[in-house]
C-alpha cells in the first residue's frame, strides 16, 4: 500500500516536535478526517532554517508532514512557497489514491505557516 | 518474524482439519452435484450432510439452511427478497445504526426505492433497546434487521426480545450473526428469529461461501436468476469444497466452544486490564460483558488508528482500526458515532480480536509495544 | 470402477497444479485483502496479480476483471446491472432463444418488471444470424446478451459480428462465454464486447468463483450492497484461494490450449463417427464445424436421455442429457426445440464432452456399450 | 437419487415386450413430458395371467412400468384396478419428488387396458 519512504518516514519522522520562540506557525485539517497537521518555522533572512511539525493522523498524513519539513529546510521562503502537495506525494513516491486528498496536506500547512510569517513580518519580500 | 494475528474478526486462518476436509472435493469428488450419474452423488451427499451439520449447529432443520457465497450475499439475499415479497403488506422496514455495510447499505437502497426506513440509535454501548424498536414499529413494518454481534465494538443484542416485539407486530426478523457464529451459541427457535446470514471465513473456514437460515415458510426468494440448486433459491454450481469446508469448521466450533469461549475471555480480559494499566486516556467501547469473547476494542485519544496499526504491524501485530483512514471512506466509523463517541476519539479506535491460536505471550507482547507506540504518536500530535 | 468423466461442460475436476497454488492460501496467507497490516498484503497481491494473468489472457486490462462467485452471479450483474443503468435511455433489451438460463431466466424478469424483450431465434444448428438480430435492433435497445459457446449442443456465435450491430445502434452487447472460455480463445478486443461472463470450475478451477470482464466506461454497477471491495463493484471478502486457483487454470489453458484443442477435437471426430456408424436413427445437434471441441450432442429416436445417461453410468461412464427428466422441468431442453427439434426426439438427446484427461480408450469404451444400451431401450420403447 | 429397487427394475425390467393376441391394451403419456407407457394384458377367468409392458422414459417410468407388471400379474382384474400410483412408488420404495407426477404413470396405463378389457367384455364382473 505505501512505499518504502512512507513506510520510512512514518516509522522515523524528521523534525516532530514543535519550535519555542517559533516565528509563525501554520495548522491544516480536520478531526472528522482524521487528520490535523502543525508546523513551527523560524526564519532567518528569508530562509526557513529550522521547521518542526505535529500531526494527528495516518500514516499517510505523517510521512507527507515529516517529509515537507525536510524539503523545505534551508529553503528561502519564495522557494517553500512553490512546494505543492502533489510534489510531497512525488517526493515520498506518490501516495494510495484514497490518501491523496485528506492527508496530503503537509505542504498546505507549509503555506499556511509561510502566510503566518509575511503577516508579521510585511517587510520581507 | 513471528506474526501475531489480532484480527480474527476480519478473518480467520482456516483450520488444518478443515482443508483436509475440503481436499478430496476438488480433484477426486468433483462431480457436479446437479449430475445424475452415481460420482455426481457424493458430490450431492457432502452439501446435504454439510447442511444437516450446520442445520444442527443452530437448531434448524436442513430444508432452512441456503447455502450463498458469503455473509454479503446473504444479507442481501434475506433483506431484499424479504421487503419485494412483502410489499403489498407495507413498505417500512427497519434496521439499526450499526449494522455492518452489507446490511446498512441493502436498506439505504430500498429506501432509494421507495422504502420507508428507520434507522435505530444505539447506547454508549451500542445496545438497541427492546423499547425503541417496539415504539418504531408500525403496522405496516414488513422487517426488521438487527445484528447478532457487532463486529467493530463486539456488542451484543438480545435478539429474543427484538425478535418477539418484531413479530408481534406481523413482521419479519433477520439477524446479521456472522460475527455470532463459532464464537457463541446460536439457536434459532430459542432466539427465534426467520432469517440468519452466516459467513464461512469468520469461524476458520474457508472465503467465499456463507448461508443463509430462512424458516420454513418464510416469503423469501431467489436474489440471483439461473439454474434450480438449493431448492431454487440460490442458482450456480454449488461450491462443493466450500461448503464442506464450512460443515467441518462449524463441527469444530461445536466441539472447541466451550474451550475457546474461556480461551477468548481470558485473553482479552488480560488484555483489557493491561492497556488500562499502561495507557492513559484509553476509551474501551462497546458492552463490558454482553459482547463476543476476545474482542476488545479501544479508542486512544490524541492519536490515529491507522498509525497505531501500522507500528504494531510493524512489531509484527496485526489488528485493525475502525479509522478514517482505513475504512476507504472519509468519516468516522458509523458505527462509534452512532455509540455517541466524537469523531475525534473515534479516530483512535483500535480492534483486536484474538483466535484459538493465540496464548498469553501473544496479550504480553502487545502490552510491551502498545504504550510506547501511543507515546511515540502522542508526542507527534498537536491535540496533546 | 474405473470413471470414464465426459462431462465438461457441467464441471470439470480442479487440475492438482491449482490445488496446489490455492493451498498456501487457506491457512497460511490468509489475511483479508482489506486489511492494512503487511500480511494482508500478501493476499491483496495475489488478487492482483491473478486479475492481470486473466486479463491478459482474454486482451483486457487488469481494470476491467471484476471477480464474483460464478458465471451465474456474472450473468445477473452484466444483465441487470445495465439494463438498470440505461433505462432512461430504453427499455428494450434482446437475447437469444438458447441462452442458459442464468441468462434467460434474468431477461424473463426484467420482462416483468417492465423491460421490452426480444428473444432472438437461431437456426437449426443453434446460429443466431446477425441479420435477424439487425432487424431486432430499435432505437430504445439498451442491451443485447449472446452467448458465446452454448452449453448443451456446443455451437459457437459470430460474436464480433453480433457485437457490432448491437454498437451500431448504441446498445451494450455481453456474451456469456462461460462454455467457451479455456476452450477457443477468447479476445475481448477482436470480439468487441463489453461485457463478459466466466466461471473457473468449466476450466480446471474451482466452483464458486467467476469473473465479470466489463470494459473500461461500461455502465454497470455492483448488484450486491456492502463493502468496497473489487473497486466498489463486487462487495463481500474476497475468495483469495478461489481467485488464485482461477488464475492458475487461466495460466494452464494458455499453456495448453493448442494441445487440448487438437486433442479434443480428434476424440470428438472419432466419436462421432463411431456413433454414426454403429447406431441409426441418431440426430448429431449442434453446428458441425462451428462448436467447441470435444463437444459431442446426439439425440437417439424412440428412446429417452436419462435412461441412456443411467445406463452408461452403469458403466462408469458420465455424461448428460437435455431430457426433461434431468432438468427438473417437465419440458424437453429450451435449447432443442428453439432449434426446431420435436419435443420427443429431443427427449433422446445426450452430451458427451471430453476433457484433457480422456483418451482414445475411453472413446472405445463409450463405442463398446452404447450400441447395445440403445438397443435394449429401443426394444422397450413403444414408440419402435 | 434412485433407490436400489428402482435401479433393479430399471436396469432388469420384468415383463418388457408386448402380447400377441393380448386382450386388452392400455396406453397412458405424452412426448413432451417425455413419458409414454404401454401396457398389454392377457385375461383368464378374470384373472390377469400375463402383462407386458413398453415404456419410452426416464429411470422412473421405466421401473414403474416393470414394477406394475410384477404387482399385477396373477390378480384379478378387481384386485388390480385397486392398485394406485402411488402404491407402485412405495413398492419401489419411494421415487424421487419431481418424478411422481409425470413419470409414475403405470398405474395409470395398467387402469386403462382394464377398462379396454372391460369394453371388450361387458360380461365380466
Ligand atoms: C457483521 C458482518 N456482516 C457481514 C459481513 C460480510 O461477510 P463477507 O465479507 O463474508 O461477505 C461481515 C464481514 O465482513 C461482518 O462482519
Ligand atoms: C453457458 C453457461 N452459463 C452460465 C453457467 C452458470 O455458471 P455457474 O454454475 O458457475 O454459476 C453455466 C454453467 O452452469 C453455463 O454453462
Amino acid at each position: 500500500m505505501y512505499t518504502k519512504k512512507v513506510k520510512d518516514h512514518f516509522m522515523n519522522p524528521r523534525n516532530v516536535g514543535s519550535i519555542e520562540n517559533a516565528d509563525a506557525q501554520g495548522e491544516i485539517g480536520n478531526p472528522q478526517c482524521g487528520d490535523i497537521m502543525h508546523i513551527d518555522i523560524k526564519v532567518e533572512n528569508g530562509v526557513i532554517v529550522d521547521i518542526k511539525f505535529q500531526t494527528f493522523g495516518c500514516a499517510a498524513a505523517i510521512a507527507s508532514s515529516s517529509m515537507v519539513t525536510e524539503i523545505a529546510k534551508g529553503k528561502t521562503l519564495i522557494e517553500a512557497e512553490k512546494l505543492t502537495n502533489q510534489m510531497v506525494a512525488d517526493a515520498l513516491g506518490g501516495l494510495p489514491p484514497a490518501k491523496m486528498h485528506c492527508s496530503n496536506l503537509a505542504a498546505d500547512a507549509l503555506h499556511r505557516a509561510i502566510q503566518d510569517y509575511r503577516r508579521k513580518h510585511p517587510e520581507v519580500e | 518474524m513471528k506474526c501475531i494475528y489480532l484480527d480474527h474478526s476480519a478473518t480467520t486462518p482456516v483450520d488444518p482439519e478443515v482443508v483436509t476436509a475440503m481436499n478430496p472435493f476438488f480433484s477426486m469428488h468433483y462431480g457436479n452435484p446437479s449430475s445424475m450419474y452415481s460420482i455426481a452423488e457424493i458430490s450431492r451427499d457432502a452439501i446435504e450432510q454439510s447442511r444437516s451439520t450446520i442445520a444442527s449447529f443452530i437448531n434448524a432443520s436442513p430444508k432452512e439452511i441456503y447455502f450463498t457465497s458469503g455473509g454479503t450475499e446473504s444479507d442481501n439475499q434475506a433483506i431484499f427478497t424479504t421487503a419485494q415479497k412483502q410489499k403489498h403488506k407495507g413498505m417500512h422496514i427497519i434496521t439499526s445504526s450499526i449494522e455492518h455495510h452489507a446490511v446498512l447499505y441493502a436498506f439505504q437502497q430500498l429506501e432509494k426505492e421507495g422504502f420507508d426506513v428507520t434507522y435505530l440509535p444505539v447506547d454508549s454501548y451500542g445496545i438497541v433497546s427492546p423499547s425503541s424498536l417496539q415504539k418504531a414499529m408500525r403496522s405496516d413494518t414488513t422487517l426488521v434487521s438487527i445484528m447478532h454481534a457487532n463486529n467493530e465494538v463486539g456488542t451484543m443484542q438480545d435478539i429474543l426480545s427484538l425478535a418477539t416485539i418484531a413479530h408481534e407486530k406481523g413482521a419479519l426478523f433477520h439477524t446479521d450473526a456472522v460475527q455470532a457464529i463459532g464464537k457463541v451459541p446460536v439457536d434459532v427457535q430459542l432466539m427465534n428469529v426467520d432469517l440468519l446470514s452466516s459467513s464461512a471465513h469468520k469461524l476458520y473456514g474457508p472465503k467465499g461461501v456463507g448461508f443463509l437460515y430462512a424458516k420454513k415458510g418464510t416469503p423469501f426468494s431467489s436474489y440471483l436468476y439461473g439454474g434450480g440448486q438449493e431448492n431454487k433459491k440460490r442458482p450456480g454450481t454449488e461450491n462443493v469444497p466450500g461448503i464442506v469446508g464450512f460443515a467441518k469448521a462449524i463441527e469444530l466450533a461445536q466441539n472447541r466452544s466451550l474451550d475457546d469461549h474461556q480461551h477468548l475471555q481470558n485473553l482479552a480480559t488480560f488484555l483489557t486490564d493491561g492497556i488500562q494499566n499502561l495507557v492513559s486516556d484509553v476509551l474501551f467501547t462497546g458492552h463490558p460483558t454482553q459482547r463476543t469473547p476476545g474482542h476488545v476494542s479501544v479508542c486512544f485519544k490524541y492519536v490515529e488508528g491507522e498509525s497505531i496499526l501500522l507500528m504494531l504491524d510493524s512489531h509484527g501485530i496485526c489488528v485493525s482500526s475502525g479509522s478514517a483512514c482505513t475504512s476507504g471512506s472519509l468519516d468516522a466509523s458509523h458505527v462509534l458515532l452512532a455509540m455517541g463517541i466524537d469523531s475525534a476519539t473515534a479516530q483512535g479506535s483500535i480492534r483486536l480480536t484474538m483466535g484459538r491460536q493465540n496464548t498469553m505471550e501473544d496479550m504480553k507482547a502487545v502490552l510491551n509495544v502498545l504504550p510506547e507506540i501511543i507515546e511515540k504518536l502522542r508526542k507527534m500530535s498537536p491535540l496533546c
